[in-house]
């Protein structure tokens, strides 16, 4: 037992919890909220860590042995969600103090947030499939709090399809989870892997399976489930936009990697080959919606979409380097999607619109940024030899090899696309001349030292892509390290509690 | 060697601060990088020519096995003494022409990547390195081309380029890959012994087309050449570098440097020579149609490229032979009379020649250049274009295929590259003056230097019978015999040493070439309705697509993103009845159903099922709202009925708690809403009312399904042995809520929590309004005072964002 | 709403009765039909009537701290009692009992804590929904 | 019984669906509250239905004997029940503060964050 597996989810929940006693002492709750999220950074590294040198961590929640009570699992992929989580934290919470407005914070933002991550990471860790439903619902209703806090009209029109949608999801969960306890009478995850493999029930198994892939894919937003995401990602405060393009959908990607890993795997030939289509429908579907875009936001969030369909292709796939190359991709997409955002908040910062018409003339007056937005920005279109490289890279040669030559094709054609829509934003935001200039009335042009709060995430998550992308290979070797624990449920199933690898023996 | 590659990229992000110090001379102080390089590839020319290629393996990403390994032989040796040496003119070039302009310092830092890219495309053994470096040249050109951005020419230039140069990019990316995987290895030193058997597998076609639409769409060959005269929108300095001497013969050097693996083929001699040819005529024949002085010599090079990419794809000793030496050639004189275009430009301000001539007294160093580079470019004995066109005949009369239409093809082409020749050193420099927008005058030296250098290379190497052998012996041979793979004697001549059908045939294209230059403005004139057909060419092809892709975008995003919630709902549903269902019937689950037996059920069961089915339908028709929640909460109550019935008190506690409180909040909420009005048609209802019952039908299934099955749960003999003694409790519900499932709580009232200040947050804080400040942070409003939100905003306008 | 003053008066008396009938639900739930969740709701409940007589001014100070505080220590109290075990080496949650019985209580242990701190959540959050559309008119 | 529950569960699913897809946003409250019941009353009835006997252990025994109903979807139930209801409360008070914006019930008035600005 090892007090690391829960800190993630605790760290969080009490810093939330001394932030709404603290409700009414605005610069107690920045601090807390950032000293909180430091915390969560620096324990999730450790954990990290940890599981790399002594393999899966896992504690009996309330000391039941598995499968009777809840049991937490870090695995290597856990693990690196949660450090993913971690950094996303540490960042958005800087970035929040600059950029959020402090009538949002005197209601509650911060401790919200703080919620918010304990929902995600309890998602991430947990290896119990109702105890991720419960995790899913904290998540959830943080975020949609967050979308809707502040009640300006767009947040409510996109927050209802964004929380009707989401309901939907959870429904379709539920029942689900239901439906699982009714047909092998257990929740364990590891518990769950045996009984469904050995399930004399395939044909309702592949059905359950299709309905956890229609409430994950919901939440991970593949086609065709993904609308609530365009329709509200660019309606809250950009640190809010930022926080969830970064981890929410990446849930349901990890979810989904999850059962799809451990628990379905009784026809991967059926299974994966749906999952197949939804990746190539997805990646098409969403940056096709980017570049019919003509915002900043909605532009990214589409993209969201599309980059969503690369992770889901890495699991149909199905190879150990294919997996690998879904668990690079994500730990890739985060920090870039995520910086996307942080960036389009300091452009809005600056000229106070998000429409690609109305700016201009950034990369003039503010080099750095321009950079600092190339650097995602290229990263995302996959451009060598930045993080996004290498992760299209491994799913591309993971497709070659096994001669899967449709998808490969369909993802090379979205990288292309994907390029053309980065550089759509480029020119017309950096490149273009500002079609507002006003000789008489001059904008104010802040210096990007008097934006500190805003830039420092941006730069740090900027370095951390550029890290990544030429420093890959200890990030490869944990991505595919991560892969095999992925492709070997039985470890997954040693470390939750031996005894129940003996009902696999018995039943062989 | 490491060191190398990579110091042009060190050295372009200290770039804007040496120009900071340096101002003015900062070329000069850049510029010894390159020069260094220059000198440090000298140092391999002897080794290289006698001996052995030297490799150079440093770990990358081991795991993916990308190493950045450097493999030196004659061919990335002649590619890479041509990218420092020109790049070194061209540092100096650029910030003499730039040097007035404000950004001038990202010049510089754009220069130096791409030349370090370039660098690491030629040296790379390592195919995925080698990717690595030609996707940055191609970023690094997007950024080159684009140096004016604010016009918009320049970003649609740019983007032309990347795109098409991406697109083979991405293409060749996949055959890279699979070509690794036949082989066995990523190195493509180690390739070359697997030739026999990549090209005997089945995908080897495959492979050859990926890889070559890479090369071709790079080195701008026919039908993907039309993004070089577009990339003229970029200042004269990169279209002297990258768009004649060294990015788009990073094609050519692919198809060089993979020849020993995938050329001999018959797939290979006609896909390169093809379309090497094609290109080659096609780009002289546009070149002296144009007038604007760069669009002439960006038309020039794409036939250039042709050229050197049928030699490639004839592959004999000598074609190998005079694409290396033409590719020397046409570096020099392409860059030089690139260079020239830019400096008269810049000093006239005008760049169409027909509004130019006579500025041979104004720019003497600039004219004397063009005469010279026009000179090696028309192929005049003396100069090493000379040596270079005669090396091309003797290829082409010696083709595997169709000689005799090749070689007549290569005479036209070399015939109209002399009328383009004479069209941008004759026409600006001589006859009478005219007058400019700008008063022309000499440019200064950083600008006279890559021109005349390059210029006279032309003479020094072909002027002497000793140079032209040595350059030969050197230079050309070495990387001739890397193309081949094998060692090669083939020997230079400074002039022909017998008349032959070569001398006869260099006769006739020069005299045709004289004869056509004079007769250009009528013959122009005659053929000018043919051009008719460049409005359904390739550039048209590549706006159709852009616009067509746009097309399907945009009515894609309308048909799915409608903003219709009903629809984004109708959709999920389907998809869930549409994929379980599927799976259901195809995987014969429905044969359980068989299995269903009925159980003994009372009366007063009937009833509860019943008023639930009652209250729905209530909840459906009705028209009140008050009705209708009143109608949920009886199915509620009953649901907490059904509970008590069997055997969870708790939850019927839970239940009628929970349903007293839900209905209060609805009553309280809706109490204010208006009154439902029919929105929708019949045929709207009958259709969601279809819909709805296929997923009712789904759920009803699956739970006849499973409970005709026997349970058998895992967990409950657990719980029902352990409570009392183990967690203390009577109550099993209970202890499992707080004790085997406690975590679940835990989440479970964080939830309500987080309900509780949503509900509070949403009531209160109203931010109605887009802050009016231009997005910048909202005024600070008191922290304490939250009265301040506690009044009531009125329902405010539709703010559109 | 007005109230008759009996009913006021009423309400006032059973206010606290109310109270204590909600945690004896909240004690008895280990054993029997009950628990924090549902005892906490009795005791929403109560003060919910109050407020319907009484002017919510007046219940705020019968409550003395702010609904929103009561989610606050609600989760602290939880997630202490459920950290306990963590300084003893045992997993999160795991439940430790007194081993003495104490009176009214019984056997006191840590899940019986949870389930306080469970109550007190309900009430916080119960009451601050309702003050809040009460507020909101 | 559980045949006869199944059909009312599929029946309060339809119902909930059909009123989900209504143009008229207070429906949409509705129709996620009957789907709520019916996601509950799925849950029990997949559990297996046992009438009267709760699982409480006697204060003679030590452990629950047969027969027992199921405790374990009873707790999950509840569970789900609280949640549930947080998570409504919330999209209750959403879609009266969206009606309060935008003046009307209607959803097709609420298409704004989808579409393009012209």
């Amino acid at each position: 037992m090892n007090i690391l597996v829960v800190l993630p989810i605790l760290i969080p929940f009490v810093t939330g919890i001394i932030l709404i006693l603290l409700w009414n002492h605005r610069t107690a709750q920045r601090v807390l909220s950032v000293a909180g999220s430091a915390a969560l950074f620096v324990i999730s590294i450790i954990l990290l860590f940890t599981v790399w040198q002594d393999g899966i961590l896992v504690m009996q929640m309330s000391n039941w042995p598995a499968p009777f009570g809840i049991t937490l699992v870090a695995d290597l992929l856990s693990a690196i969600m949660v450090v993913l989580a971690g950094l996303m934290a540490i960042s958005v919470a800087i970035y929040s103090l600059a950029s959020m407005d402090s009538a949002r914070e005197a209601y509650g933002y911060h401790p919200l947030y703080q919620i918010l991550l304990m929902g995600i990471c309890g998602s991430f860790l947990t290896g119990d499939l109702f105890n991720l439903y419960v995790w899913f619902e904290v998540m959830l209703i943080s975020s949609f709090v967050l979308v809707a806090l502040g009640g300006e009209p767009n947040q409510l029109e996109g927050g209802i399809k964004y929380v009707t949608l989401n309901l939907i999801s959870s429904a379709i969960f539920l029942a689900a989870v239901g439906l699982i306890y009714g047909l092998v009478g257990t929740l364990n995850m590891a518990d769950l892997s045996i009984q469904l493999r050995q399930s004399d029930q395939p044909g309702l198994v592949l059905t359950l399976a299709m309905l956890f892939l229609i409430a994950f894919g919901l939440k991970a937003a593949v086609f065709p489930l993904f609308f609530w995401l365009p329709a509200s990602y660019h309606t809250p405060p950009v640190a809010v936009s930022a926080i969830f393009s970064g981890l929410l959908t990446k849930v349901g990607v990890y979810t989904l990697i999850r059962v799809f890993t451990l628990l379905f795997i009784i026809d991967t030939a059926y299974t994966h080959t749906v999952l197949m289509v939804v990746a190539g429908l997805t990646m098409l579907t969403g940056v096709l919606g980017a570049a019919s875009q003509n915002e900043f936001r909605r532009i990214l969030s589409f993209h969201i979409v599309s980059q969503i369909g690369y992770m889901v292709m890495g699991l149909a796939l199905y190879t150990p380097l294919a997996i690998a190359g879904a668990v690079f991709y994500i730990t890739h997409h985060i920090v870039v999607k995520t910086n996307l955002f942080l960036v389009s908040g300091v452009v809005y910062r600056l000229r106070g619109t998000y429409q690609l018409k109305k700016l201009g003339g950034i990369y003039s007056l503010y080099p750095l940024l321009g950079v600092l937005f190339l650097i995602p920005a290229f990263s995302l279109a996959g451009i060598p030899p930045l993080s996004g490289f290498w992760a299209k890279f491994v799913l591309i040669r993971a497709g070659l090899e096994i001669g899967q030559y449709t998808i490969v094709a369909v993802a090379l054609v979205v990288s292309l696309l994907t390029i053309f829509s980065m550089t759509k934003i480029w020119a017309e935001v950096f490149w273009k001349a500002d079609p507002n200039i006003d000789p008489a009335n001059p904008p104010e042009n802040p210096s990007l030292g008097t934006l500190a709060g805003y830039i420092v995430p941006v730069v740090a998550l900027a370095a951390v892509t550029i890290t990544i992308g030429l420093f890959a290979e200890p990030f490869v070797q944990l991505a595919i390290a991560a892969a095999d624990q992925l492709l070997d449920p039985n470890q997954y199933i040693q470390a939750v509690r031996p005894e129940l690898l003996e009902g696999i023996v018995q039943a062989q | 060697m490491l060191l190398a590659v990579l110091s042009g990229f060190v050295l372009a992000l200290l770039a804007p601060w040496l120009y900071k110090i340096g101002r003015d001379a900062t070329g000069w102080i850049l510029a010894i990088l390159p020069l260094a390089l220059f000198g440090y590839f000298v140092g391999f020319i002897e080794p290289v020519a006698h001996g052995e290629p030297v490799s150079y393996t440093y770990t990358w990403i081991p795991s993916l096995n990308v190493t950045l390994s450097f493999y030196v032989d004659g061919l990335s040796l002649l590619f890479s003494l041509i990218i420092t040496g020109v790049g070194t003119l061209i540092v100096l070039y650029g910030s003499g022409y730039l040097a007035h302009d404000k950004d001038v310092n990202r010049f510089f830092v754009y220069i130096l990547m791409f030349m370090a890219s370039m660098l690491g495309v030629v040296l790379s053994n390592n195919l995925v390195s080698l990717f690595v470096f030609w996707e940055l040249t191609s970023v690094t050109s997007y950024m080159l081309i684009g140096y004016y951005h604010e016009k918009e020419e320049s970003r649609f230039a740019a983007l032309q380029a990347l795109l098409v140069t991406g697109a083979g990019g991405l293409v060749m990316l996949a055959g890279f890959v699979m070509l690794a995987l036949q082989g066995g290895s990523w190195e493509i030193s180690d390739l070359f012994a697997q030739a026999n058997a990549i090209q005997g597998d089945a995908l080897y076609l495959p492979i050859l087309i990926l890889i070559l639409i890479g090369a071709f769409t790079k080195s701008a060959q026919f039908p993907f050449h039309f993004w070089l005269p577009g990339a003229m929108a970029a200042p004269a300095p990169v279209s002297a570098y990258l768009h004649s001497a060294t990015m788009v013969k990073a094609g050519v050097y692919l198809v060089a440097r993979l020849s020993p693996v995938l050329g001999g083929t018959e797939a290979w001699l006609y896909a390169v020579t093809g379309f090497g040819a094609v290109t080659m005529v096609i780009g002289a024949y546009i070149a002296w149609q144009q007038t604007d002085l760069k669009r002439i010599l960006a038309y020039s090079t794409v036939s250039a490229l042709g050229i050197l990419m049928m030699l490639l794809g004839l592959g004999s000793e000598v074609a190998v032979e005079a694409a290396m030496v033409y590719l020397v050639v046409h570096s020099m004189y392409k860059g030089s009379l690139f260079m020239i275009a830019g400096a008269v430009d810049h000093e006239t301000g005008e760049r169409h020649i027909t509004r130019l001539g006579g500025l041979l007294k104004a720019m003497p160093f600039n004219g004397a250049a063009a005469v010279l580079a026009a000179a090696s470019m028309s192929g005049i004995p003396l100069f090493l274009g000379f040596v270079a066109k005669e090396l091309i005949y003797e290829a082409t009369l010696d083709a595997h295929i169709l000689p005799l239409l090749i070689t007549i093809l290569a005479i036209v082409t070399n015939i109209l590259t002399i009328v383009a020749a004479g069209m941008v050193s004759l026409k600006p420099f001589f006859g009478p003056p005219i007058k400019t927008p700008k008063h022309a005058h000499e440019a200064p030296w950083s600008m006279r230097l890559g021109p005349i250098t390059l210029a006279s290379l032309g003479l020094i190497l072909g002027g002497l019978p000793f140079t032209v052998e040595e350059f030969g012996k050197l230079i050309a041979s070495p990387a001739a015999s890397a193309i081949l793979a094998e060692p090669l004697e083939v020997h230079l001549h400074m002039l022909p040493v017998a008349l032959s059908t070569v001398v006869m045939l260099s006769a006739v294209t020069l005299l045709g070439g004289i004869g056509i230059y004079l007769i250009r403005l009528p013959l122009g004139r005659v053929v000018a309705p043919l051009n008719a057909v460049s409005a359904v060419g390739p550039e048209q092809w590549y706006k159709w697509s852009l616009d067509g892709m746009m097309v399907v975008a945009k009515w894609q995003t309308r048909v799915l993103q409608s903003g219709y919630l009903r629809y984004y709902l109708i959709i999920t549903i389907l998809t869930t009845v549409g994929l379980a269902g599927i799976t259901m019937v195809s995987q014969g689950v429905l044969q359980n159903l068989s299995a269903i037996t009925m159980t003994e059920v009372y009366l007063h069961e009937i009833i509860l099922v019943v008023v639930i089915l009652g209250a729905t339908v209530l909840v459906l028709r009705t028209a009140s709202r008050l009705t209708a929640v009143a109608g949920l909460g009886v199915v509620g109550f009953c649901i907490a009925l059904l509970f008590v019935l069997f055997g969870a008190p708790d939850l019927a506690m839970t239940q009628f708690s929970i349903e007293t409180l839900s209905v209060i909040l609805l009553v309280l909420v809706l109490y204010k809403l208006p009154t439902f009005t029919g929105f929708s048609t019949r045929f709207q209802r009958a259709r969601d009312l279809v819909i709805s019952l296929t997923g009712g039908i789904l759920i009803t299934t699956l739970v006849l399904i499973e409970t005709a099955l026997p349970i058998n749960s895992r967990l409950t003999p657990y719980f029902a042995e352990n409570s009392l003694t183990l967690a203390r409790g009577h109550n099993v519900v209970n202890v499992i809520l707080v004790d085997f499932r406690g975590f679940d709580t835990m989440g479970e009232i964080t939830v309500l929590g987080m309900a509780a200040l949503g509900v509070y947050g949403l009531l209160k804080l109203r931010l109605g309004q887009k802050s009016p400040d231009k997005g910048i942070k909202q005024p600070v409003i008191p922290h304490r005072t939250e009265e301040f939100y506690t009044t009531p905003v009125p329902a405010q306008e539709k703010v559109d964002s | 709403m007005q109230f008759s003053v009996i009913l006021s008066t009423a309400i006032r008396y059973m206010l606290p009765l109310m109270l204590i009938f909600s945690i004896f639900i909240l004690l008895r739930g280990h054993h029997e039909p009950g628990g924090g969740f549902i005892g906490g709701l009795v005791a929403a409940a109560a003060f919910a009537l109050y407020s319907f007589t009484n002017s919510l001014t007046e219940v705020r100070q019968a409550l003395r701290v702010e609904p929103r505080t009561l989610i606050g220590v609600g989760l602290l109290v939880a997630v202490s009692s459920a950290s306990l075990s963590l300084f003893k080496g045992l997993p999160f949650m795991t439940g430790l009992w007194y081993s003495e019985t104490l009176p009214v209580l019984g056997k006191i242990g840590t899940p019986v804590i949870f389930d306080m701190g469970v109550y007190i959540v309900v009430v916080g959050v119960t009451l601050l929904i309702i003050f809040s559309l009460i507020e909101e008119g | 019984m559980e045949v006869i529950l199944a059909f009312v569960i599929g029946a309060l699913y339809t119902a909930g669906f059909y009123m989900i897809l209504r143009r008229s946003i207070v429906k949409l409250i509705l129709g996620l509250g009957l789907l709520g019941h019916a996601a509950n009353l799925m849950i029990f009835t997949i559990g297996r239905l046992t009438r009267a006997s709760p699982p409480i252990i006697g204060h003679e025994g030590e452990a629950l004997h047969a027969p027992f109903a199921d405790p374990l979807p009873q707790a999950l139930i509840l569970t789900a029940i609280v949640i549930g209801f947080g998570v409504q409360a919330f999209a209750i008070v959403l879609v009266k503060r969206a009606y309060q914006t935008v003046n009307t019930d209607d959803f097709d008035q609420m298409r704004s964050t989808d579409l393009q600005e012209a």
